[in-house]
């Protein structure tokens, strides 16, 4: 049997192109146009694109990444937004008229000030990467992207680790003064038989399980603290909005050491190997690979938890008293179902 | 090569289920069968695509995990068509169309 | 080999198109929503497709998108019940905000 | 009880096990880690769901074939009526009744959700609500042999 011919061109400029207008009609339709869910719909599917665009641009840390967090929490947070809007009787419609013009202005100038940026640039060196090509096999980890994370830029990750808990602070700072001590969110329920309880009682230790592949492959592969974090803190979401994990409450104990435990393993790595006169998170040349790891473990831990307490959000009791009952039956059941009980307490 | 060729037929059947599911996704008149479209001729036409490229994979870890991709598409398939079928049942009636 | 996988990947994004006319033209939410879902799949697919010119990791990412496929889905099913925290599958509605699919 | 626990540990070990010499491509530095996450990824799995029947392993294999069948032959019938021009459609719901645990009704309506020309939308009190694309097809002996096939994987020994 002959082999198969081989495509007398190639379609990898198709396959950009074709990416490319995907992407970017998700992105007008998600700004343009009215309706709020039809643009956070949009939002999701163009994260979803993005990430394949992000593997085409050989970026697969990036693509893992924007996976996990496009996928998983985005579209989460954005849709239980909507949701909140709609119930607390705002406008769920972008306005039409002048303001949408400003804004669009402001998109625009930040765009160009960003092409601007970009001719700006230093010219390229002529092998991009060389001098990280040449430092590599000191890193202790062969991933180039952890490489720079974790030891020749550890500074940052440091920085950008504590940035995240400072973003959930400032979240924590909307908590009404009655419910400082209810737990996380709104109190979820479901229906413990049925298909979503069903689902998160399978999803979460495969999620566990893959998380902390990604984290393990992250040294000498794409993946990483973030990457595993992220996965952890979306099956951990999932239970959580199945009624079967209890979200704590601020001042549980296990839940700030969590929180923390990523910056403070960090910072404790750090002065330690000051002590010994590295210099602070001068990663050894022998033992860096033990310690990214440790480090690593450490903050995704921390990313899971500080993603999952970001989406569920600050704490808040039970709701208020409804100012009009409940809707007592299935509007237009199928044929033969019998109406809900009206007000069953639960 | 027989495994490439048959990479090109499953490839080939593949793609049809999602240009299937597509079409039925644009033409069907009625939310509820939009959603039959979606989850089964997608979710066969991307177990095609696994086994398509299953057989381009070299070890056999790659092809597990091709597995593992596709039980987990089919886990959300199964679970998402139950839910949102059942959410669109509620909202029937009320006013959930915007814009 | 890798050429023709990468031209199945061009038709599985153009297949994305028709998805996304659904997401726009809706009618209603759980269409957009589900048009959606067809784009997770259809990316899962094109990443499958891109695995042997891209190199297994590849297949991370069409892993993590697999895993997380229905989470954007749940998340719109608990925003459309009453108090935004529930379940359609529960019998009765708890007491809360008053069911509204808007 | 205990026994049974210790079952369900063992099989669901051997599963995750399996899934991270996958992940790992069998790599021996990844056997410590992989260790400790099939450990974690099995007490997860036993709280959220503690056996309640004994899974008959080799039923849920030899049932496999079946439905991998059927969901090709689903995908072939919706893509059918998709692309046939007259696009034969007669949609309507019907109400099964069930007499699978709620597990075993998820997991059914989950299945129905991938076969021909039915569509699960959840349970509401205690029967299954099927979306149909064709209400004249002969679908009852289809869901009934499928639930059957779901009985018995478990065992019907203990009070559930």
């Amino acid at each position: 049997m002959p082999e198969p011919p081989a495509l007398p061109f190639d379609p990898a400029l198709a396959l950009d192109a074709a990416l490319a207008v995907a992407i970017l009609g998700a992105a007008l339709a998600a700004v343009s146009g009215r309706g709020v869910f039809r643009a956070v719909v949009f939002f999701i599917a163009y994260g979803l694109m993005v990430s394949i665009g992000w593997v085409r641009l050989g970026s697969v840390d990036v693509a893992l990444a924007e996976a996990a967090i496009g996928a998983g929490l985005t579209g989460v947070l954005l849709l239980a937004a909507h949701g909140r809007l709609a119930r607390a009787g705002a406008a769920t419609d972008t306005p039409a008229g002048a303001g949408r013009g400003w804004a669009a202005l402001a998109g625009l100038a930040v765009s160009g000030a960003l092409v601007w940026a970009w001719f700006a640039l230093p010219p390229v060196p002529a092998r991009p990467g060389a001098e990280l090509a040449e430092a590599l096999p000191r890193a202790g980890v062969e991933n180039p992207v952890t490489a720079v994370l974790l030891n020749f830029r550890g500074w940052d990750t440091l920085l950008e680790s504590i940035i995240l808990l400072a973003a959930l602070v400032a979240v924590w700072m909307l908590t009404r003064d009655g419910d400082w001590r209810a737990p996380l969110g709104v109190p979820q329920h479901a229906n413990a038989e049925g298909v979503m309880a069903g689902f998160a009682r399978v999803l979460p230790p495969v999620g566990l399980m893959i998380g902390g592949y990604l984290l393990w492959a992250g040294a000498d592969a794409p993946g990483g603290a973030f990457q595993g974090g992220t996965v952890w803190a979306a099956v951990l979401l999932v239970a959580a909005l199945a009624g079967l994990w209890a979200p704590p409450r601020l001042e549980a104990a296990w839940f700030r050491a969590a929180l923390v435990l990523g910056g403070a393993v960090f910072v404790l790595a750090g002065l330690a190997l000051a002590g010994v006169g590295a210099g602070f998170l001068t990663l050894p040349e022998g033992a860096a690979k033990p310690v990214i790891l440790g480090i690593e473990l450490a903050l995704a831990v921390s990313i899971a938890v500080t993603l999952v307490a970001l989406v569920l959000g600050p704490p808040e009791g039970p709701p208020d008293a409804p100012p009009d009952a409940p809707p007592g039956a299935l509007p237009d059941a199928p044929p033969g179902a019998p109406p809900d009980a009206p007000g069953a307490p639960r | 090569m027989i495994a490439d060729w048959l990479t090109l037929a499953f490839g080939a059947v593949g793609l049809v289920f999602f240009v299937a599911g597509t079409v039925g996704m644009i033409r069907f008149p009625d939310t509820f069968s939009r959603l039959h479209a979606l989850t089964k001729a997608d979710n066969l036409g991307l177990g095609f695509i696994a086994l398509a490229v299953a057989l381009q994979m070299e070890s056999l870890a790659d092809i597990v995990k091709l597995a593992v991709i596709w039980a987990l598409a089919l886990l959300a398939a199964g679970t998402v068509a139950q839910l949102v079928a059942r959410a669109a049942l509620r909202a029937e009636g009320s006013e959930d169309r915007d814009a | 080999m890798t050429g023709w996988l990468i031209l199945f990947a061009v038709a599985l994004v153009l297949t994305l198109a028709g998805a996304l006319w659904r997401v726009w033209r809706g009618p209603r939410r759980a269409d957009r929503m589900m048009a959606a879902q067809l784009v997770g799949t259809g990316g899962v697919g094109v990443l499958m497709l891109l695995a042997p010119a891209h190199g297994a990791a590849v297949l991370d990412v069409a892993l993590v998108l697999a895993l997380l496929a229905a989470l954007a889905a749940v998340g719109f099913v608990k925003a459309s019940t009453p108090d935004g925290a529930g379940d359609p599958e529960e019998d009765a509605p708890p007491a809360g905000a008053r069911g509204d699919d808007r | 009880m205990t026994g049974r626990r210790i079952r369900a540990g063992a099989h669901r070990a051997v599963l995750f096990a399996a899934l991270w010499l996958a992940l790992s491509g069998a790599e021996p530095a990844g056997l410590v880690p992989g260790a400790v996450l099939v450990a974690g990824s099995v007490w997860l799995s036993l709280r959220l769901m503690p056996p309640r029947r004994p899974l008959r392993l080799w039923r849920l294999v030899a049932h496999l074939p079946w439905f991998l069948g059927n969901s090709v032959l689903g995908g072939v019938d919706v893509a059918r009526r998709a692309l046939a021009p007259s696009m034969p459609l007669r949609p309507g719901w019907r109400r099964v009744q069930v007499a699978l645990p709620p597990g075993g009704r998820v997991a059914l309506g989950g299945e129905l959700s991938l076969m021909p020309g039915t569509l699960a939308a959840g349970t509401q009190g205690g029967a299954l609500l099927v979306h149909l694309l064709d209400t004249d097809a002969p679908l009852d002996r289809a869901i009934a042999h499928e639930e059957r096939a779901l009985a018995a994987m478990t065992e019907r020994a203990g009070n559930g």
